[in-house]
């Protein structure tokens, strides 16, 4: 039955992570560094205080220690975190989401009792996954529509030892989280004659794993959020019982997004920013005095903010739906919600509409809006991040306009 | 009806887009990724630019300059962008000044002032409008609350005038050398009838310049406080006596008011020209599958309307060109201004979407072309700027 | 708890209006001259058979003798008869929202005994709101942000007889249902010296009361879909108690949408629009070939559909959200849904994403999207409609910004 | 760079303006709401603007024309559309063909029919391109299906064609007095190598026109169905052989080719110059408590779009006008056209919004703009329209 109350624990975690955003973040936020982007590192303080307050582990369930959050739930906090800052959200989003999927889904009882208390004992822990590689792509755009497989190669290949064990080699980049993470779920080749898409399998890598280098990026030649690094393996050696799920039929081989739990957390990250250049512009608007009147009472500026509001609404309803339909695969089946990917639609949507939010609520504030010391310039920026980074509207589009067609690349 | 350019027309579009390429281009992205807004002046490259003669561009002829006429200037400024938005600004950021030194100052006024523009490669200049608490009501004063505007205090005191207030966001401001200045000389009147127009040399007791505001984009291009605290100025630095601009012949404003909005056009489609170059040559090269970017239906649509906005624009600020060399009044100056905001960040933008297709990293100038253009909103394009260019068409068509 | 699962009955009544609509309304809607707009008026039939269906009296609660559905239902009703044809939809939804209002909501015991069975056992009964007066304006944008009232000026005045009667003088212009209604809610001033927008009471009028004439407006001069007419009163007389609520105080003085069932229904009406060009350009492009593919194999074609279908999509979900928030007025209160008005902002973008979406599809259509004697450019016609009759989307999104300013015109 | 008209171009500008504002405004509403799309069109206003030389203007002076060069007929051609835009297609249609008489065919061809065209007020004439089958792929040709595209059949017996097949959504189909038509003398060859134009009069054996199809907009002018039927067509008929229109020279094609579209282009501005003229007057005379719309702010910012956009449309079609009479190849054309289709749809789209704010009633004429304009899609600004433009530029600069 159609309900849109949210629940009393979702409201609560939405007060206490505004609450601690208003005290802990936001006045790290607006340090000018920050504003001007010449380091936008998420400060380790703030990273283990919202540990503390379970947003690292928000997604796990609560059994093996987390808050068993649902995806409205992580999506409401994916937004509040990047209002305050989308770097320190970006860290907090994936491990959360990456605790649910490796340990509540993939993992062998073995495997959770080998890594899982390490994990939750330690509150600067966070977790990657190694999937992307230099120069890949998935050729969407030249294969619109065709039947080839648009899987990008994966060259980081491992090999099994007599013994069962396995050898990486190969080099991911951009992994998120990797400066800092203290496991990765790594994808790699493991069935060399396999086309392009199939025949990997994922591998659990600790850290400290001898022939495992982490290179930090630096964040700011980057185009992302949140820190990310190139992982390289050179005959990297892991045990053969690091394998999660089956040889040659990784879970994880469509990426994150494409799991059971493929939430659009990064589209409600993408919200945060275009609401908190909203509300910035908002206040500004009311106090701002021009023609003798206050400039919100200004016909031209308050259709500006009224289209603001109208996308961020428009933004956040349909993340939501998508985020309650990663949770009831059923639905799709029974028609309460649409068979096309809705979790696509969603990107394609808040990516523009945020990128045009905080250029609206930019000119709201004449020549404030482009300098760096004020907050603004970093809200354009930002969604301009989110809007170039990942899946671009375009191939958004062509992989909507395949399911239309009902065409199915298998 | 002619489209064709003559030959010193073509001469000073050959020798902008000779220096673009040869020394702009080379330092505009090193420029560009200068943290300390203030170091981003590059002398070396201002003075060279200088000596080919466009920092004087607009110096009419009869006052030992070229001359050149509004074409030329905007064919100038749209090559020079093409190298570098902010270069190509912080040289035609003179012109309408010297304009208005020969065509409003007195004779006595000329010889000081635009002998020693001339004359000095690192002479620049500026114009003080802009207050914190007064921007918009500048452009568009309120009918129903005279006082709006410009707060700077002009007094009169013997042969001297004396200035207390702020200006900010002004261009060239801790580093130009003469500053036009809009100060109030009477506060009851409107800002018609109560503002003064003041020429202010950079030596001018109690004058001083503050911060240097840290820009998004247009980084070369330096925008500054300048503070004035019982600040003296002569009263034979005053602009035609009270009410200086205003009494300008509509013609002169053609050139005088109207310069700014086809300098601002004109700047923006040399960007269009850069931000189209470069996603055509990326999309030539680049492959998916092994085929051309630019073989793709997506594409393609996509270069299509850079394209399309990019030459629409210059066919609009070439024909704007044309009617203030032959002092029309008329709206389109405000339009293709207004326009070419909408054109600027829609073709830069676009530009970045064709970079951006390849994941988590972006091409460096095409970051900087979108950095550059958001610039425009309020410079040419926010909702003020537009009603204004509206307004003054109601009125002209009443 | 959040769900956006449809009940069975939703799910339903769905397939039996989508069912209705394939063989009863879209045979007539694809007749010539119903495509070309030269007779666009409500067959008696249809709307005879849609009445038996319960589709007049779907709002209506079933004690009373109606199907009691809620707002969702009434929207995804209104959708599907739209996308049949808009101009069956509007007669059929305006009489289904006014009997629940009517009957359900505002009438006494006495006035429900007197009017009810009549309406009941007429399939052909519908009802009407006479409330718009000629030349009226609600005057929002000369008024955005100042403290005078916009209500539209009422000229059409009752006043009270000796025995307590009413006589109504006076004329109400573009009346929805008013060919057709057998019982009319008028909207009259009863206080000739209140200010606009206040003194306003709202009298019950049978059909046939003397003094009354009803004239029906070409539908093709209007601006609208459904039948129009024009009411004038000339010293109508009407008993006391056909007094609905207070004197001087209209339950209806702030508009049918303003009510706590205040429904996007016109807005799912528009999506029908929308999801009917929709369709026809998806089907086209699967069969029509061009450059010997199939054109949805295009991508310049298939990103036109993912751009249609995203709008859809987003417009959908939209208006049942804020048909959700009209049957649950508290979950703004306890912050489940924003405060700002979302009828408008569902107006809004449904209104200027359907008129896109009919452009868009039409544009699929080549040569064909153009012509009168296919239903493309009735799509875009219908869209255009939709679009510039009400309240506009400017004067919506001025409502939109004195929300966002916690502007109150009291 | 000289925007100004000769005197030539400025007496032919200002004869159709007179026209359109006595002879077609005064009809335009009526011939739009005429049911039977057989019946709109109205020979007397027809001839009459023949009289006034708007049928032949495009024919040269070596054969007995006026001669007009293209920036005449862009002016011409707007300001018929400003009293309708169908009318003056109605006009224009004649003019690239009577161009390609005059260019492409054979001195007997010439004498037969131009000098018929040229003495009658009612000869109008067409070309007949599209067919059931084959539109999109007549415009931008499949490069992996050389077959695809025109289909009507057309072999050699003799001294004559035998054509069998259709087109549809002919120009003038049902009243021309002669075509101009693409038909495949080669069915297993590309389009460039397989069709040859032939030059069908309407007497014709075995050729009869079918329906005339019911469009949305652009009432006035017909486009009909043409039916063949074994018709016979003398061999003398043929233009220039097979692969007729491909041995044009560059320089004529730009326009022979490419004048159609510049035609849209500036009918396209002629209607949006009407519908800025028409919001104006609306804003200024509409009044909401007590005070004209226009001193709204989001009704001067509707009214500055238009006319930003319509302003940047003009400049940008008398420039491509001026390039077509210099005989420059360029892609400015193509964009024209696809710039054109953005302009006249959100122009007449945002006059409709004006106009609708009343309530629910609709101003014809704000409503016939509106449908008007929507044609430009398929016929201007669809995606094969545009990237048909972007394939040519790449392939001009590659």
């Amino acid at each position: 039955m159609y309900d849109l109350h949210l629940s009393a624990e979702q409201h609560e975690i939405r007060d206490t992570v505004r609450e601690f955003v208003t005290n802990e973040i936001k006045p790290v936020a607006i340090k000018p560094a920050r504003m001007e982007s010449l380091d936008r590192r998420p400060p380790a303080d703030i990273l283990l205080k919202a540990a503390q307050m379970g947003l690292r582990t928000l997604a796990l369930s609560e059994p093996l220690g987390g808050a068993g959050a649902d995806g409205i739930t992580a999506c409401i906090v994916a937004e509040e975190l990047a209002a305050g800052d989308p770097d320190v959200a970006a860290v907090l989003v994936e491990t959360s989401a990456l605790s649910h999927v490796l340990f509540d889904q993939l993992m062998s009882p073995a495997q959770r009792e080998r890594f899982l208390p390490a994990f939750i004992k330690d509150d600067a822990a966070q977790l990657a996954l190694a999937a992307h590689e230099p120069d890949s792509d998935t050729e969407l755009g030249v294969n619109y529509h065709r039947a080839v497989p648009v899987a990008p190669a994966t060259n980081c290949a491992a090999t099994r030892t007599p013994t069962g064990d396995w050898i990486i080699n190969g080099t991911k980049s951009f992994v998120p989280n990797a400066p800092l993470a203290t496991l990765f779920a790594v994808q790699v080749r493991t069935d060399p004659k396999a086309p392009a898409g199939q025949g990997i399998s994922t591998l659990l890598v600790a850290r400290d794993t001898a022939g495992m280098t982490v290179r930090e990026l630096d964040q700011n030649a980057g185009w992302y959020h949140g820190l990310r690094g190139d992982v390289t393996f050179k005959d990297t050696r892991v045990p053969a019982d690091q394998l999660l799920g089956d040889e040659g039929s990784s879970p994880l081989a469509a990426g994150l997004e494409a799991l059971g739990r493929g939430l659009p957390l990064v589209q409600a990250m993408n919200i945060g920013i275009g609401r908190a250049a909203y509300e910035a512009a908002v206040d500004y608007a009311r106090i701002r005095v021009q023609g003798a009147r206050r400039i919100i009472e200004h016909q031209a500026i308050g259709t500006l903010l009224a289209e603001i509001a109208i996308r961020i609404e428009l933004a956040r309803t349909m993340v939501w739906k998508a985020a309650w339909a990663a949770d009831h695969p059923a639905a799709v089946a029974e028609r309460s919600v649409t068979d096309l990917p809705l979790q696509t639609i969603a990107r394609v949507y808040t990516a523009e509409a945020m990128h045009q939010a905080a250029l609206d609520a930019a000119e709201v504030f004449g020549a404030m809006g482009v300098m760096r010391d004020m907050p603004m310039h970093k809200y354009v920026q930002d969604a301009l991040i989110f809007l170039h980074s990942g899946m671009s509207p375009g191939d958004g589009k062509l992989r909507i306009a395949e399911a239309i067609a009902e065409f199915r690349r298998d | 009806m002619d489209f064709s350019l003559n030959d010193e027309q073509r001469e000073w579009q050959q020798k902008a887009r000779k220096f673009a390429e040869e020394d702009i281009r080379p330092v505009s992205l090193a420029r560009d990724r200068i943290l300390d807004p203030r170091e981003t002046w590059d002398w070396d490259l201002f003075k060279k630019g200088s000596q080919l003669g466009f920092r004087t561009l607009a110096v009419p002829k009869a006052y030992g300059g070229p001359g050149a006429d509004f074409v030329t200037q905007a064919l100038v400024m749209a090559e020079l962008a093409r190298g570098d938005s902010a270069i190509s600004k912080a040289f035609s950021q003179n012109w309408k000044w010297s304009h208005l030194i020969a065509s409003a100052c007195s004779p006595e006024q000329k010889q000081r002032f635009l002998s020693a523009f001339l004359a000095d490669d690192t002479f620049v200049m500026g114009k003080g409008i802009t207050e914190p608490n007064a921007g918009s009501d500048n452009r568009l004063p309120p009918e129903d609350e005279v006082r709006a505007g410009v707060r700077l205090k002009a007094e009169r005191r013997g042969d001297e005038w004396i200035l207390n207030g702020e200006k900010c966001f002004i261009a060239n401001g801790n580093i130009g050398k003469l500053f036009f200045l809009d100060a109030r000389s009477n506060p009851n009147a409107s800002l018609k009838e109560g503002v003064t127009m003041f020429l202010i040399p950079r030596d001018t007791p109690g004058f001083r310049s503050g911060k240097v505001f840290n820009k998004s984009g247009w980084r070369f291009y330096q925008n500054a406080e300048m503070i004035f605290d019982n600040a003296r100025v002569p009263h034979a630095n005053v602009v035609e006596q009270t009410g200086g601009q205003s009494r300008l012949d509509k013609s002169e404003r053609t050139g005088g008011d109207l310069f700014g909005d086809l300098e601002l056009a004109a700047n923006a489609l040399g960007v269009c020209m850069c931000a189209c170059e470069s996603a055509l040559k990326l999309t030539r090269s680049r492959t998916q599958g092994g085929k051309p970017l630019l073989e793709q239906q997506a594409v393609q649509l996509k270069l299509g309307r850079m394209n399309m906005l990019t030459e629409a624009l210059r066919s609009y600020v070439l024909r704007v060109a044309w009617e203030h060399d032959q002092k029309l009044p008329s709206t389109n100056a405000g339009f293709v201004m207004n326009f070419s905001t909408d054109v600027i960040q829609e073709v830069t933008q676009i530009n970045m979407d064709l970079h951006g297709a390849a994941g988590f990293t972006m091409d460096a100038l095409a970051n900087k072309l979108v950095r550059d253009g958001i610039i425009w909103t309020h410079l040419a394009g926010d909702a003020v700027q537009r009603m204004k260019v509206v307004r003054r068409m109601a009125k002209a068509t009443g």
